[in-house]
């Protein structure tokens, strides 16, 4: 009910005046979407503490309150003293070390995906948009890619690469992103492929050609917002994905190193306290859930309104 | 965003119900006057009637009242045109008529639908599957789109065969392969196993028309049946949509934004403008004479043989105005070149028009006996 | 109808894919939930002990074993020529008896009579020539391979420049080594120099006796020599061992079979004690507490020592290194440890601080505590350390290394604030996985890391000269101070224990007073025992509870 | 068709010949080697290192390893364990592979039984209780860590009500936790695909056409949605099954599941060559076929798509 043009308006004229709006209705859409704002308004926190969680946290993530561990025989648990969420078997205040973690868990979920969709997304829609040998070629490669266990290759790459100055850089986390994006843009690629195939037959393609919309402007405004359903999901759904596989790198020594904390390394070092000290690993965990919610509802929002065949439809 | 049907089934619907009181029926050959008489009521009777039909879409920014108050008439092979710019409420309508409003956020909130004598906002969500299909056939806007991508094409024209008609499988494909053939798809038979994207525009507009007559219909609903299509295929496909609702007997409510389609193709016209019919008449009538400013705003901006060359099509001034909460007065009187206070200030009654054109009925204070526009 | 479809394919897929995944099914599986069975109504219990060895070994060759799993299997299932008591006393095992030579460079050993493989074949003299030459053979690489340099012509072998020698040279170094059998039931070791604690060697799992053609890869036609055989080797899955009935060297076993499990991950190990799987079970650190307050489980608790130690070292071999050129700056840092509540915090108040090598439990423990936590000292130390060398606090840099795979990180973030507390310098971690980490302690060591040191064999000069001495291969330091080395080659050749001791304990102290280490924790045990589980016999050189003596465990009825 | 299964087939050679390459390398350029260390963290002597280096060949130039490894592969000799050292790689695999092959399948199936429904479910319902409820199960399917999902299913199932054994997979009733702890993320994830995939179908101008013709509500979803939202998730269940029937190291370690798949990460750690390279052709080749059998399914679902 939202297209108000009048019905003998140039269809033309009016496709232009809606792409060039899209992405400002989008928004607006999504502002009035309850769920989407409430996820936004999480995703903002979460990038706020990953900011200046080291300041307005409680404690000093390190600091170790050993006085209140050996008194209570082990990790403090939550709720009982000055530690809202109780402490580690350091005594290291546990809310502290959850907000000092939101930044490499942030910086992880973030820059892994931008590098997926980077890489990923011109790659699916070169391959899905010219076709034949370039299509070829593309998918090719993806195949080679793919075919790599991904967590063996994070781990060769980065365990090879550990010493050199790439590997030293962002206290060895760069590598980490990196590997990580490096195998998960295979995935995306092959979506947006799969999705522009269909979509590049329909008519309104044809159409916007015939009437010298170019190449790019036809990818981008028609084919991939047509896509960005599966893909946002994709996205949402590699940022926890991509939190833990951090945590599992942190196991095997290449992710946040001591005594800085990660979220994926709160929950992989607390989960053998799961029988003893839950809240060691539920709270952290309860972060990544969180943070996981927050980017699903956020992206659902943003799917439903990017989405054009939701516009003007009665 | 399911389609589903909230209105619950009344209670008791019981055939022969007007019968008068005093009279039982009691042998078997009263049976067979009162099933006659049942019949020959119907026949006096209209295939629809709607009623005051209100439908209402629920957003965030507040309710849509796409139909507004709306009523109209069919007879029994009969092509209605329901005409009006886009988002004017006629595909709502429509859509209102076999209850496929997308619900939510649509919703019929008011009004009567009887089809055939049946009230069918009455139904339950699985009657009404007996009279979609079956009784209205549907016939939509975008052929590259209304047709599976998966299905063959026989199997989309059967499947309706099956359900309605209880046809085997064989004997739904060969009555798709008729069908196609029918709606004029050379070496129908061989193209049974295709696929829709094996098919041009208008080939599949023609599987849409088969879809929608596979169970033989008393009606038939076009929604914008051409506009996807250019126009030589147009005329093609109007030109196939009323062969076969002669031969079918099929009356046919023709949805469309461009006047002219309407002209060749229907014997009566509903101009619908911001969810009201604002005026509603014999097609000549309304051609000849129209009595409501938006018409004529329609029918300028139809190209005409006796137009001066160079001369520009003329469109109208301004958008329809907003939905969603609107006013007392005249819909059309922000863009009416003839508005005085009154229309702003009311909304006129859709009011007999013309002595001589009985049912030429218009939504104006201007064109009303003693208005101000002659 | 359709779910019921979908779930009958499912099943039917799953047995399909069974059929093809496990060849034996094992028949053991109705004895898994025994435990939850009231079976103390039979007068007669199955003596069945189910214990868990935490992974598959990774191999079953006596030669080649070298890591824990390993181990455990290899303890029951051979016997070398002397075992322990339960004090770690050494006694005999397949030998009768022993004599050592005047000159402390000749033991004579003769074999029990009568002994026999499981297979029924007479376990000889020559089987120990055969079985100790292997160990040695550069050709074979062993593990262990070193135990052998105090025999003669055992420096040669083990010095060997495999890419140049030939086959028949290695095979004219073998002929010289000193290992001989005069007759079936004798075996004589000439050593290059005396070495008191040589018999320890001779209780080792890498010097049982073999015979050429024996085959160690599956339980099928694997012979052993020690109380139990190996019955089944489902690999990844489980070993089972059942008495060898041609056991004659020592007491008959009185379990009649042993299942072994091979369970990962520990607290996995520890779930399956509790759902009644196992018998015994370790208890991971971060589980203690609950164990603790567990009415039942607590009962269930067998603590004792363990012969490990947990130190960090420091770099000494680096010449322009802080550490290298300050004892005072390494003294600083020992000092500014509290491993009382390092303890109490980061293993769950298991072990006991340590202050020395030789950890309790072994001849020749002592407690020297030269270090006691006293940041105050410490900061003053480490102030005139640095005025000594001429550096700036800020100017350290320090490395901080340590391996990822088992939960050192909180250790090593205990140390670093305990260093920042003391000293107000920051001390960088770095944690690498095991291989790159070992890499980078070759290559370019961390200043300060951690490593530790389990026992070989209950004696104080694995803990010495095998660790500390300068020519140690496992001495990561780089620490070398030639008297520690003199004292420990005069204990070698003391005859009886009684004067090895007050040597070793000289040594040791010599070596404390240089702190080359800081060692923070003598290693103890927290194992959970099912109470059927009877003359289970734990001692401190266990790597897992109670495997040296497994054959003698009896089951009695479960409550 | 057939011309394209064959050619997609042959390509597989070349991508295991550059995974392969691109492996060797980065294995040989990981610091360490597989001899350096042995049991309890014990640091190996020089001596014994370079001696097995010697014997296993490790000291020959690298792309000479590298061509005999090639060469032992075509005749079927996937070469020693340098960890397991009375076993080949052969045995460590042919022992192992079924029983990931077969946890992988279950879990599969369990995960599209389960996550498949669950998926449409939500989107029929958009916004309803079950859609809530379903994305609720997805998302805590995908934030629980499968090693924290694992040991709450061990300590709940096998512990405290004992239904099902802790360790082993001798029995059906020993598959069950694992199968369920493996098909946790992917039920999530295929859940979540579905769900979006099936709401883009709602809106499609052909499921109102299935209406108008009177179709049973069932007959709409099943025959006219499900088919087309299948197709976006079909590009997905490829990997997953791949990494369902490699990748499901976590649960095996924990569960003690006699499989494989625990090697794919304890063979870098033990730098055990042979059997990374095992591994990773393993993984290559499940991806690459599960990837071609994708295809293919896609041009069966989706008649628009047609190799030639």
């Amino acid at each position: 009910m939202a297209n108000r043009t009048g019905a003998l308006e140039a269809p033309a004229a009016a496709a232009e005046r809606r792409s060039a709006s899209l992405w400002g209705d989008a928004f607006r859409r999504l502002l009035r979407n309850r769920l989407a704002v409430l996820g936004g308004l999480f995703v903002l926190l979460f990038i706020f503490v990953a900011i200046f969680g080291s300041f307005i946290a409680p404690y000093d993530y390190r600091e170790q309150d050993l006085a209140a561990v050996v008194a209570a025989g082990g990790p403090v648990g939550p709720w009982v003293g000055p530690h809202i969420l109780g402490t580690d078997n350091l005594g290291r205040d546990l809310l502290s070390r959850i907000m000092d973690g939101a930044r490499i868990s942030m910086i992880v979920a973030l820059v892994v995906q931008a590098v997926v969709l980077f890489i990923g997304v011109p790659v699916g829609a070169a391959a899905a948009w010219f076709g034949g040998r370039l299509d070829t070629l593309l998918m090719r490669f993806t195949d080679i890619v793919y075919a790599f266990p991904d967590l063996l290759f994070i781990i060769l790459l980065s365990t090879a690469l550990r010493e050199t100055v790439f590997g030293r850089a962002l206290d060895g986390l760069l590598v980490v992103f990196v590997a990580i994006g490096l195998t998960a843009w295979v995935g995306m690629a092959r979506l947006v492929r799969g999705q522009l195939l269909s979509l590049k037959e329909t008519e309104f393609v044809e159409a916007a050609r015939a009437i010298g919309v170019s190449d790019f402007k036809i990818v981008t405004r028609h084919l991939l917002p047509n896509a960005s359903g599966p893909m946002i999901v994709a996205v949402t759904l590699g940022i926890p994905g991509a939190i833990l596989a951090e945590a599992t790198l942190a196991f095997i020594g290449l992710g946040a190193q001591e005594p800085r904390a990660s979220w994926g390394k709160l929950v992989f070092d607390g989960q053998a306290f799961l029988r003893s000290e839950p809240h060691l690993v539920l709270f952290p965990a309860l972060a990544v859930a969180i943070a996981l919610i927050s980017f699903t509802f956020l992206g659902d929002g943003l799917r439903d309104a990017l989405d054009p065949k939701l516009k003007g439809k009665q | 965003m399911t389609i589903t049907d909230d209105q619950s089934r009344a209670p008791g619907s019981p055939e022969l119900a007007e019968l008068p009181e005093d009279v039982t029926i009691e042998t078997e050959e009263g049976r067979r006057l009162a099933e006659q008489l049942e019949d020959d009521r119907r026949h006096a009777r209209k295939l629809l009637e709607v009623r005051n039909l209100s439908t209402h879409f629920t957003t965030r920014d507040g309710v849509v009242h796409a139909v507004d108050d709306v009523s109209f008439e069919l007879d029994y092979g009969e092509t209605l045109g329901l005409v009006g710019e886009s988002g004017c409420g006629k595909s709502v309508t429509a859509l209102s008529l076999t209850r496929l409003v997308p619900n939510p956020p649509g919703k019929i909130v008011a009004g009567e639908i009887i089809f055939d004598g049946i009230d069918i906002l009455k139904l339950t969500a699985n009657e009404m599957r007996l009279l979609r299909g079956k009784k209205i056939g549907f016939i939509f806007q975008d052929p590259m789109t209304s047709l599976n991508p998966t299905l063959t094409i026989g199997y989309q024209i059967a499947e309706s065969a099956r359900v309605h008609m209880g046809l085997s499988r064989r004997a739904a494909a060969d009555r798709a392969a008729e069908l196609l053939g029918k709606v004029g798809i050379p070496r129908a038979k061989d193209r049974m196993g295709d696929y829709p994207h094996q098919f041009s525009g208008g080939m599949r507009q023609r599987v849409m028309i088969a879809i929608a007559l596979a169970c033989d219909p008393k009606l038939l609903l076009a929604d914008e049946p051409t506009t996807a299509l250019d126009v030589t295929i147009q005329a093609q496909i109007l030109e196939l949509i009323r062969s076969l609702s002669d031969e079918f007997g099929t009356a046919v409510i023709l949805i469309t934004h461009d006047l002219g389609i309407a002209a060749g193709m229907c014997n009566r016209i509903n101009v619908m403008y911001a969810g009201r019919i604002v005026e509603t008449g014999n097609v000549d009538d309304i051609f000849e004479n129209p009595q409501m400013p938006y018409a004529w705003g329609l029918l300028d901006s139809l190209p005409r043989l006796d137009q001066e060359k160079g001369e520009r099509l003329r469109t109208i001034e301004g958008l329809p105005p907003d939905l969603i909460n609107p006013g007392p007065e005249c819909r059309f009187s922000p863009r009416c070149q003839y508005a005085r206070d009154i229309c702003r200030e009311r909304e006129p009654e859709l009011s007999p028009r013309g002595e001589n054109e009985p049912g030429h009925l218009a939504r104006c204070f201007g064109t009303e006996p003693g208005g101000w526009i002659q | 109808m359709w779910f019921k479809k979908f779930l009958g394919v499912f099943v039917a897929l799953g047995l399909v894919l069974a059929a093809c995944s496990t060849p034996g099914t094992s028949p053991s599986s109705e004895a898994s939930d025994g435990a939850s069975q009231p079976a103390s109504e039979a007068p007669d219990v199955e003596q069945v002990l189910r214990v868990d060895l935490g992974g598959e070994p990774p191999t079953l060759d006596p030669t080649q074993a070298t890591d824990s799993q390993s181990i455990n299997v290899l303890r029951s299932i051979t016997r070398p020529l002397a075992y322990y008591d339960e004090n770690l006393e050494v006694v005999p095992g397949l030998a009768e008896s022993w004599e050592i030579s005047e000159d402390g460079q000749t033991i004579t050993f003769t074999l029990k009579d009568g002994i026999q493989y499981s297979d029924g074949t007479p376990i000889t003299a020559d089987d120990f020539v055969f079985s100790w030459k292997r160990l040695i053979d550069p050709r074979e690489a062993a593990g262990y391979s070193y135990i052998m340099a105090d025999v003669v012509g055992g420096e040669d072998l083990l010095g060997v420049d495999t890419e140049t020698a030939t086959d028949e040279d290695i095979e004219a170094l073998l002929d010289a080594f000193g290992v001989s059998a005069p007759d079936e039931s004798t075996f004589v070791v000439e050593l290059a120099r005396p070495a008191a604690y040589f018999v320890y060697i001779a209780t080792s799992w890498t010097t049982v006796p073999q015979q050429e053609g024996f085959s160690f890869a599956e339980a099928d036609g694997y012979v052993s020599s020690g109380p139990m055989k190996l019955v089944e080797w489902e690999h990844n899955a489980q070993i089972v061992l059942e008495p060898n009935e041609n056991w004659t060297a020592g007491p008959a076993p009185t379990i009649e079979r042993i299942e072994m499990a091979m369970i990962q991950d520990p607290a996995a190990s520890l779930a399956a004690y509790e759902a009644g799987e196992i018998d015994i079970a370790g208890v991971p650190t971060q589980e203690i507490s609950r164990i603790q307050g567990d009415p039942e489980l607590s009962d269930q608790v067998l603590q004792g020592d363990v012969l490990s130690i947990y130190y960090f070292g420091f770099d000494l071999k680096d010449p322009e290194g802080p550490f290298t050129n300050s004892v005072l700056l390494r003294q600083a840092f020992n000092e500014a440890v509290d491993k009382e509540t390092m303890i109490a915090t980061t293993f769950a108040g298991l072990g006991t601080p340590a202050n020395s090598l030789v950890p309790p439990g072994m001849p020749g423990a002592q407690d020297f505590e030269l270090y006691p936590y006293d940041p105050e000292k410490a900061k003053a130390d480490f102030d005139q350390a640095l005025a000594d060398l001429g550096i700036a606090a800020g100017d350290l840099g320090l490395e901080v290394g340590f391996n990822t795979d088992a939960n050192h990180e909180d250790k090593v973030a205990f140390l670093q604030e305990q260093w920042r507390q003391a000293f107000g310098i920051d001390v960088t971690p770095v944690g690498l996985e095991w291989g790159a980490y070992l890499e980078r302690l070759e290559s370019d060591p961390f200043d300060i890391f951690r490593l530790g040191w389990g026992a070989d064999y209950p004696h104080p000069n694995n803990f010495l000269t095998d660790l500390i001495s300068c020519s140690s291969g496992n001495n990561n330091m780089g620490y070398c101070n030639e008297e520690v080395d003199a004292l420990l080659q005069e204990a070698a050749v003391a005859p009886t224990l009684e004067e090895q001791v007050p040597l070793y304990n000289q040594a040791q102290e010599m070596v404390m007073a240089d702190a080359p280490i800081i060692p923070l924790r003598m290693g103890s045990r927290f194992t959970l025992v099912k109470p059927w589980i009877q003359n289970l016999v734990a001692t401190a050189q266990d790597s897992n509870t109670g495997e040296l003596f497994y054959d003698q465990v009896s089951v009695a009825a479960h409550e | 068709m057939l011309g394209y299964i064959v050619r997609r087939v042959l390509w597989i050679v070349p991508v295991l010949f550059f995974v392969s390459v691109i492996t060797f390398v980065l294995m040989r350029a990981t610091p360490s080697g597989p001899f350096d260390s042995f049991g309890a963290g014990r640091i190996a002597a020089p001596g014994v290192v370079a001696q097995l280096e010697r014997k296993y060949g490790l000291d020959k130039p690298p792309h000479e390893q590298y061509l005999r490894w090639v060469g032992n592969l075509l005749i079927g000799d996937l070469g020693p364990s340098y960890k397991y050292r009375d076993r080949t790689v052969n045995d460590i695999v042919g022992d192992g592979i079924w029983v990931t092959v077969h946890l992988g399948v279950m879990a599969f199936a369990l995960s599209v039984i389960v996550g498949i429904p669950l998926g449409v479910i939500a989107a029929l319902r958009h916004n309803g209780v079950p859609d809530y409820l379903a994305t609720f199960i997805s998302v805590l399917g995908i934030a629980t860590p499968s090693f924290v999902l694992s040991i709450l299913l061990l300590v709940f199932f096998a512990v405290t009500v004992r239904w099902f054994p802790s360790y082993g997979w001798q029995t059906p009733a020993h598959w069950v936790l694992p199968t369920i702890a493996l098909a946790g993320f992917p039920i999530a994830q295929i859940a979540r695909y579905t769900r979006a995939s099936m709401l883009e179908v709602t809106r499609k101008d052909y499921v109102r056409t299935a209406h108008s013709k009177g179709l049973k509500e069932r007959s709409v979803v099943s025959i006219h949605m499900i088919r087309n939202a299948l197709i976006p998730v079909v590009t997905i269940l490829g990997p997953i099954f791949a990494f369902l029937v490699t990748g499901s190291f976590i649960i095996e370690t924990i569960f003690s599941v006699p499989g494989i798949g625990r090697y794919f990460v304890l063979s870098i750690a033990q730098r055990d060559y042979g059997v990374i390279m095992a591994m990773v052709m393993l993984f290559a080749v499940t991806i690459a076929v599960m990837n071609l059998v994708v295809d293919v399914l896609y041009a069966y679902i989706d008649p628009r798509i047609r190799y030639s």
